[in-house]
């Protein structure tokens, strides 16, 4: 029951975009077509899914536990393996993009290797750290990873909201100083205004 | 009763011309008689400057299959080969004649062709082509090209279109209230032109759709087509627009005719449209081989001092017909068909021509402020072709009239439905021709790039 | 990866380096090898012509091209054919280097510019009906809507063209015609494209005696549209000492070939439609300059 | 003969139907709330109101102005709906800032900046009131409101609302939000929460006189009634399906507890007729604008706003959602368009299938 509410939780509440201002550059960069869009989230969930799971993997099984090396001091190699983990998969996900859907990968372009840099990436790899350290092994991993993939979704429905309405806003009469990127962030922040409402949720 | 989705009630203003009679106008001393009056390649002209003309006589030969013939309205002499304006606003070339009253007929013009009832379906196609009869609704296009369909198309209901869902236009009721016999002969050519040879004589049934607000004609038609198998009289609601081809089938005989992108004819369900008008002409050139030189039209609005109905001789000057029936000062606008879809004329020496089914003079500005689109969702109600007219406005304030193929812009009948429920008052229909403008040279050009590459494959 | 490693080197202070530099060793080794063999597997055939084009661009990835970064334009130079000179920071040569290998030649000819052939405005052409509806000349001039001007050759003066120019070389002129400052001009041909009724013409730099009027109905109708439009009355071609200027369809048209600009043609034309640009060209610049205050 | 003629494309005549029209019989439908409120709250709330609207005027005045418009785009009265809009859900005490600086953000940041009338992507009076909500929080969610209890009608114009007799008490759903237990122990019946006598906000509180304007509204086919039926259906689906933390801790929904006859039923009364719902359901989600064009897509937006509003009154921090589900709801509108707006076109359908009306 619990993971329903975490599902909710990561889509509405903290959602990565909107509540923790996480992933903001490909959020404004991707979002100008929804074709686009809908490719950048795709491949945003896979990843964001795959490398909770890795890096929980790799900090529980290959950090933490076997060189129980000092409690204070374990987490002083996190950050390097996490963008190196989340690199080499980005890239991995690149090469099956190109190969199956060449049109998606030309779309996409300078977009896709932006997720390595990803703050949304990284974060739910960091923050699944924190929030799933207690549990046991197993279940950390499931949270982690379920953490991973509802925060993808959270940041997937979040791009596609914001290139719908940029697309109707590029029939908007914006005045001039305002059209583009301006607007998209005056939009950002009223959608944030809005998913605001749940904050203080259990 | 059943009708298509959408559409609108405008006040349909009929009552100004509704009870009076038609009227014969006299032609005036020199008309200005067009050479292209119908859809398809102008008539050639084949007499000259000086040369004597008689009433019905072929003065422009129909060039090319999609084409129609030009007579002369009166008896006189030939002026000039001019250019005049044609009410779409383009000029056309056009011969100028000096009437001299008398009336004189062409030879056989006028004479009762005895066994006009047994005329070979044949016959009766080539005499449509003969005398130059086109579709009299407004659309102008050549009867004899919709009375020989391709083979491959069958044909089993001829629709006469008494719908006349304009405001104010009333020629057709007048013409249906007057003439009623004869319209239905000229329902009779019809299904006979369209019945092949080999099939019994009631396979192909014919329909006269009249609006409810026209319910004395319908009750008339119904007593007068009891014994008739394959002839009856439907009634339709009022609304417009009721008349359109694609609405009037859906109507009638609830089926769809395919969008434009599959080029949808109504030939492809099955079905004919002609006006009431063009079958009464019809029935005139087969029994009394009287061409088509004039037209009943109805002149009115609120600048006009008595409004009315006039058989008016095609080329006389739209002035000459207002004059007539008096127009006022008051009158800013001048619209030659209806005041949904008819055209404003900025020079009032335009003359009529065989489509002119009315000639309105309205003392409405048209100054109405355009207002951003509010997204009401009116235009998307309210569209008989269940398009989206908002996305064509909006999409043009921007410019990007290329994407509204994506939306289907060459679909649109330009009915003018959206513009008048419109809130915002946007010209919705003129963004739809910028559109139609811009999107139609792209395909053929596309279509034109996909033949040449298909040739150099196969080449 | 034996859970014996020697716990007690990992926990000294010298241990802690040593000990990342280990792990990252093993990561990097490790997840190294699963992507040369990913890209093995995944090979995918590029168009070598797209690196070298990758090559010539700044790779700022600035985005002015319209495409999402230098490869991304790249490709579409290649693939989808767009135009070679998009790239803004690269100009001209990154232009010229791009054509090349794609095998285009970029010749130099002879500078044109943009002529606007109509000089029917506000003070001479009859306004024929109110007009209401979208101000462009497009909106203007679409099939079932009579001209509003008497004259249905004539410019409109809703400015498509002074819109679609991207170099500021078109300048709405108080008569309502627009004004060409032809030092701005690249000869685009933009302006040609957007006026609907084909007003506009390219013509050679190097003369500037043109004949404003298109309009071919005969002299009779276009005194009742226009006071100066040309009513086909032959002087100029019998003046012309080159024979470069001849009526056809009713109005006169100037063979740029032969034209040498001499201006005798000008001087006999009784409806003063045939004008020498020279003197004209300096009250343009003068409009071109910003006037304190003033709107252009 | 007539002077010069005018010419335009077809068609040359227009329904009565004009954005002005609309505006004014929108701002028509909004006076019974206004009237009970006046009833309720006494004078201070028409201070309130022409604050907020000459704030909404003033701001859209400059915002045409600085970008080179026509001013005679006021006469649209858009921004009066907005500024009437906005006062209806601020507390009757707002300091004469609250409106202000709300009727600025509405339309200068709302409605202006997104191209004007037409053009924005969020209703300006909710963007307006969720900016108070935390620009002026202690304002806004103030535990105590005060409100009058059965004054005579002539003495609505005696003294500030603050006076002797006012009873401050909290809004019923604050009540519900902190002890669902004792709604109804404040000294109003089920009839005072739907006639309107309780503490709310200037507009919110009277659920017969919004009602009345909403019908008038969907009488008149400005409002479509499928947008506020799916909003509210949604909300008490919402309420009752979803599980909320009973006295035990347990997760239980709310739908069993009916067939077994204990379920509160006034906390459902107190959820539907109280709060913001009702002039969020037919004034705010349904202004055009912002909602969908079509009904089905109008059916999926009252449908998500319903779900909002349950999900954060359940389980959010604010006893209020309306404001935040239909800004959420607004958020989703483009991509809803999206999909229940496809490229169609009359005759779609294959020819054998005949295809009905």
């Amino acid at each position: 029951m619990q993971y329903v509410k975490l599902v909710i939780a990561a889509v509405f509440v903290s959602n990565f975009v909107l509540a923790q201002f996480l992933g903001l550059c490909p959020f404004i960069g991707v979002s100008k077509k929804t074709s686009s869009a809908v490719g950048m989230g795709i491949a945003v969930i896979f990843v964001m899914t795959l490398a909770s799971f890795v890096t929980y993997l790799v900090y529980w099984k290959l950090l933490y536990m076997p060189l129980g090396i000092g409690v204070d001091a374990r987490d002083y190699l996190n950050i390097v393996v996490f963008i190196v983990v989340i690199a080499s998969l980005v890239q991995f996900v690149e090469m099956v993009l190109q190969k199956s859907m060449p049109a998606l990968y030309r779309a996409l372009g300078i977009y896709l290797p932006l997720i390595t840099t990803n703050c949304a990436v990284l974060g739910v790899a960091q923050l699944n750290i924190s929030r799933f350290g207690s549990g046991g092994f197993a279940a950390g991993l499931l949270g982690a990873t379920l953490n991973g993939f509802a925060s993808g979704l959270g940041f997937t429905l979040a791009l596609l909201l914001m290139s719908a309405i940029r697309e109707r806003l590029d029939e908007a009469d914006v005045p001039l100083p305002f059209r583009g990127v301006p607007i998209a962030f005056v939009v950002a922040s009223a959608l944030a205004l809005a998913f605001l409402g749940f904050s203080g949720m259990a | 009763m059943r009708s298509f989705r959408g559409g609108v009630h405008p006040p349909d203003m009929k009552h100004l011309s509704a009870d009076a009679p038609i009227e014969v106008l006299a032609a005036p001393e020199q008309l200005v008689v067009p050479l292209s009056q119908h859809i398809g390649a102008p008539a050639r002209p084949i007499v000259q400057a000086g040369d004597d003309v008689r009433v019905g006589q072929l003065i422009g030969e129909a060039s090319g299959f999609v084409s129609a013939a030009v007579h002369s309205p009166v008896s006189g002499k030939v002026k000039a080969v001019t250019r005049t304006r044609h009410p779409l606003g383009n000029t056309v070339d056009a011969l100028l004649i000096e009437n001299d009253g008398q009336d004189r007929m062409a030879e056989r013009v006028g004479e009762d062709n005895p066994n006009w009832r047994d005329v070979s379906p044949r016959d009766i196609v080539d005499t449509a082509m003969k005398a130059g009869i086109v579709g009299m609704g407004g659309a102008t296009f050549p009867t004899h090209v919709k009375l020989s369909p391709p083979e491959s198309k069958h044909i089993d209901t001829v629709i006469l279109n008494a719908a006349e869902c304009e405001p104010y236009l009333t020629c057709d009721y007048r013409l249906l209230l007057e003439r009623t016999e004869d319209v239905i002969e000229g329902l009779k050519l019809l299904v006979r032109a369209l019945t092949p040879p080999d099939a019994p004589p009631n396979r192909v049934s014919g329909i006269i759709a009249v609006e409810a607000n026209k319910k004395d004609v319908f009750l008339k038609l119904q007593d007068m087509l009891q014994d008739k198998t394959n002839l009856l009289a439907r009634l339709m609601p009022v609304k417009y627009p009721q008349g359109a081809e694609k609405q009037l089938i859906k109507t009638v005989l609830n089926r769809e005719v395919p969008p434009q992108s599959q080029r949808g004819l109504p030939m492809d369900v099955g079905v004919v449209v002609q006006n009431v008008g063009t079958a009464l002409a019809l029935y005139e050139a087969v029994r009394f081989n009287k061409p088509l030189y004039e037209r009943v039209l109805t002149v009115s609005g609120d600048a006009i001092d008595t409004p009315g109905n006039l058989l008016v001789r095609v080329g006389t000057s739209t002035e000459h017909v207002l004059k007539a029936r008096g127009i006022t000062d008051s009158a800013s606008v001048v619209i030659s068909g209806g005041p949904m879809m008819g055209i404003a004329l900025s020079r009032l020496s335009t003359p009529v021509n065989k489509g002119t089914s009315g000639l309105l003079a309205l003392s409405s500005s048209e100054n109405w402020e355009t207002m951003p689109c509010i997204s009401c969702g009116a235009c998307v109600r309210h569209c008989p072709m269940q398009l989206i007219p908002s996305k064509f406005s909006t999409l043009g304030d921007v410019g990007r009239y290329d994407e509204t193929e994506h939306w289907n812009v060459i679909d649109c009948i330009e009915c003018g439905v959206c513009t008048y429920v419109c809130p915002s008052r946007r010209p919705i229909v003129q963004h739809v021709k910028i559109g139609k403008a811009v999107v139609v040279p792209l395909m053929r050009a596309r279509a034109e790039e996909l033949r040449r590459q298909q040739e150099k494959e196969h080449g | 990866m034996c859970p014996v490693l020697p716990v007690t080197v990992a926990a000294s202070a010298g241990g802690y380096t040593l000990f990342g530099v280990l792990v990252m060793l093993v990561i990097g080794a490790v997840l190294g090898l699963v992507l040369f063999a990913a890209s093995r597997f995944f090979k995918t055939d590029v168009d070598e012509r797209v690196e070298k084009i990758l090559d010539v661009l700044p790779n700022v990835n600035c985005g002015a091209c319209g495409f999402g970064g230098c490869a991304a334009y790249a490709e579409a130079v290649v693939y989808k054919g767009s135009a070679c000179s998009l790239c803004a920071p690269g100009g001209a040569d990154v232009e010229c280097r791009i054509a090349e290998i794609m095998g285009a030649s970029v010749g130099d000819r002879e500078p044109l510019v943009a002529v606007v052939h109509c000089g029917g405005g506000t003070r001479s052409a009859h306004s024929a009906a109110g007009y209401y509806g979208i101000a462009s000349c497009r909106a203007a001039s679409v099939p079932g809507l009579n001209s509003p001007k008497a004259c249905v050759f004539g410019c409109l003066g809703m400015g498509d063209c002074v819109a679609a120019c991207k170099f500021d070389a078109m300048v709405m002129g108080d008569d309502g015609l627009p004004l060409v400052i032809e030092s701005n001009c690249v000869a685009c041909g933009a302006c040609v494209r957007a006026c609907p009724r084909n007003i506009i013409q390219l013509h050679p730099l190097k003369s500037f005696v043109h004949v404003y009027c298109i309009n071919t109905d005969k002299g009779r109708d276009v005194r009742k549209a226009c006071d100066i439009g040309c009513i086909a009355c032959m002087k100029c071609e019998k003046i012309c000492p080159v024979d470069a200027i001849h009526v056809i369809n009713n109005v006169a048209v100037i063979d740029y070939d032969k034209c040498i600009s001499c201006g005798k043609c000008v001087k006999e034309c009784p409806q003063g439609i045939i004008v020498n640009m020279r003197k004209t060209r300096k009250e343009i610049d003068r409009l071109r300059q910003p006037v304190p205050g003033g709107t252009s | 003969m007539p002077p010069d003629l005018q010419v335009s494309v077809s068609p040359h005549i227009r329904s009565q139907e004009t954005v002005p029209r609309i505006m004014w019989t929108v701002a028509g439908a909004l006076v019974p709330a206004g009237l009970v409120g006046l009833y309720v709250f006494g004078w201070r709330i028409l201070v309130v109101v022409s604050l907020s609207v000459l704030s909404c005027i003033v701001t859209e005045a400059a915002s045409l102005r600085a970008r080179k418009l026509p001013l005679a785009r006021l006469r649209d009265g858009s921004a009066v709906v907005t500024g009437v809009l906005l006062a209806f859900v601020l507390p009757p005490h707002a300091a004469w800032y609250v409106p202000v600086v709300g009727g600025m953000v509405a339309i200068g940041l709302a409605k202006q900046l997104f191209g004007g009338l037409g053009h924005n992507v969020f209703n300006p009076a909710l963007i307006g009131r969720a900016f108070l909500q935390f620009a002026f929080p202690l304002q806004l969610n103030h535990a105590e409101w005060p409100y009058l209890i059965r004054r005579p009608l002539l003495e609505i114009f005696r003294g500030d609302v603050a006076s002797a007799d006012a009873i401050a008490g909290a809004t019923p759903l604050a009540v519900l939000k902190d002890a669902p237990g004792e709604v109804f122990s404040g000294g109003w019946s089920f009839w005072d929460l739907f006639s309107g006598y309780m503490p709310g906000c200037i507009g919110e509180t009277s659920s017969v006189a919004i009602i009345l304007g909403g019908a008038l509204l969907i009488a008149l086919g400005y409002v479509n009634w499928r947008l506020p039926v799916a909003y509210l259906a949604a909300l008490v689906a919402g309420v009752l399906l979803f599980p909320v933390a009973g006295a035990d801790g347990a997760l239980r929904a709310g739908l069993p507890a009916i067939f077994d006859g204990t379920y509160p039923w006034q906390n459902l009364a107190v959820h539907v007729f109280s709060g913001g719902l009702m002039l969020g359901a037919f004034f705010m989600i349904t202004d055009m604008v912002t909602s969908p064009m079509t009904s089905r897509g109008q059916v999926i937006y009252g449908v998500i706003g319903g779900i909002m509003v349950a999900l954060i009154r359940l389980y959010g921090g604010y006893p209020e959602g309306v404001c935040y589900s239909i800004l959420i709801a607004n958020g989703f509108r483009p991509m809803i368009d999206r999909f229940t707006m496809p490229p169609r076109v009359f005759g779609q359908r294959d020819i054998a299938a005949g295809g009905t009306s």
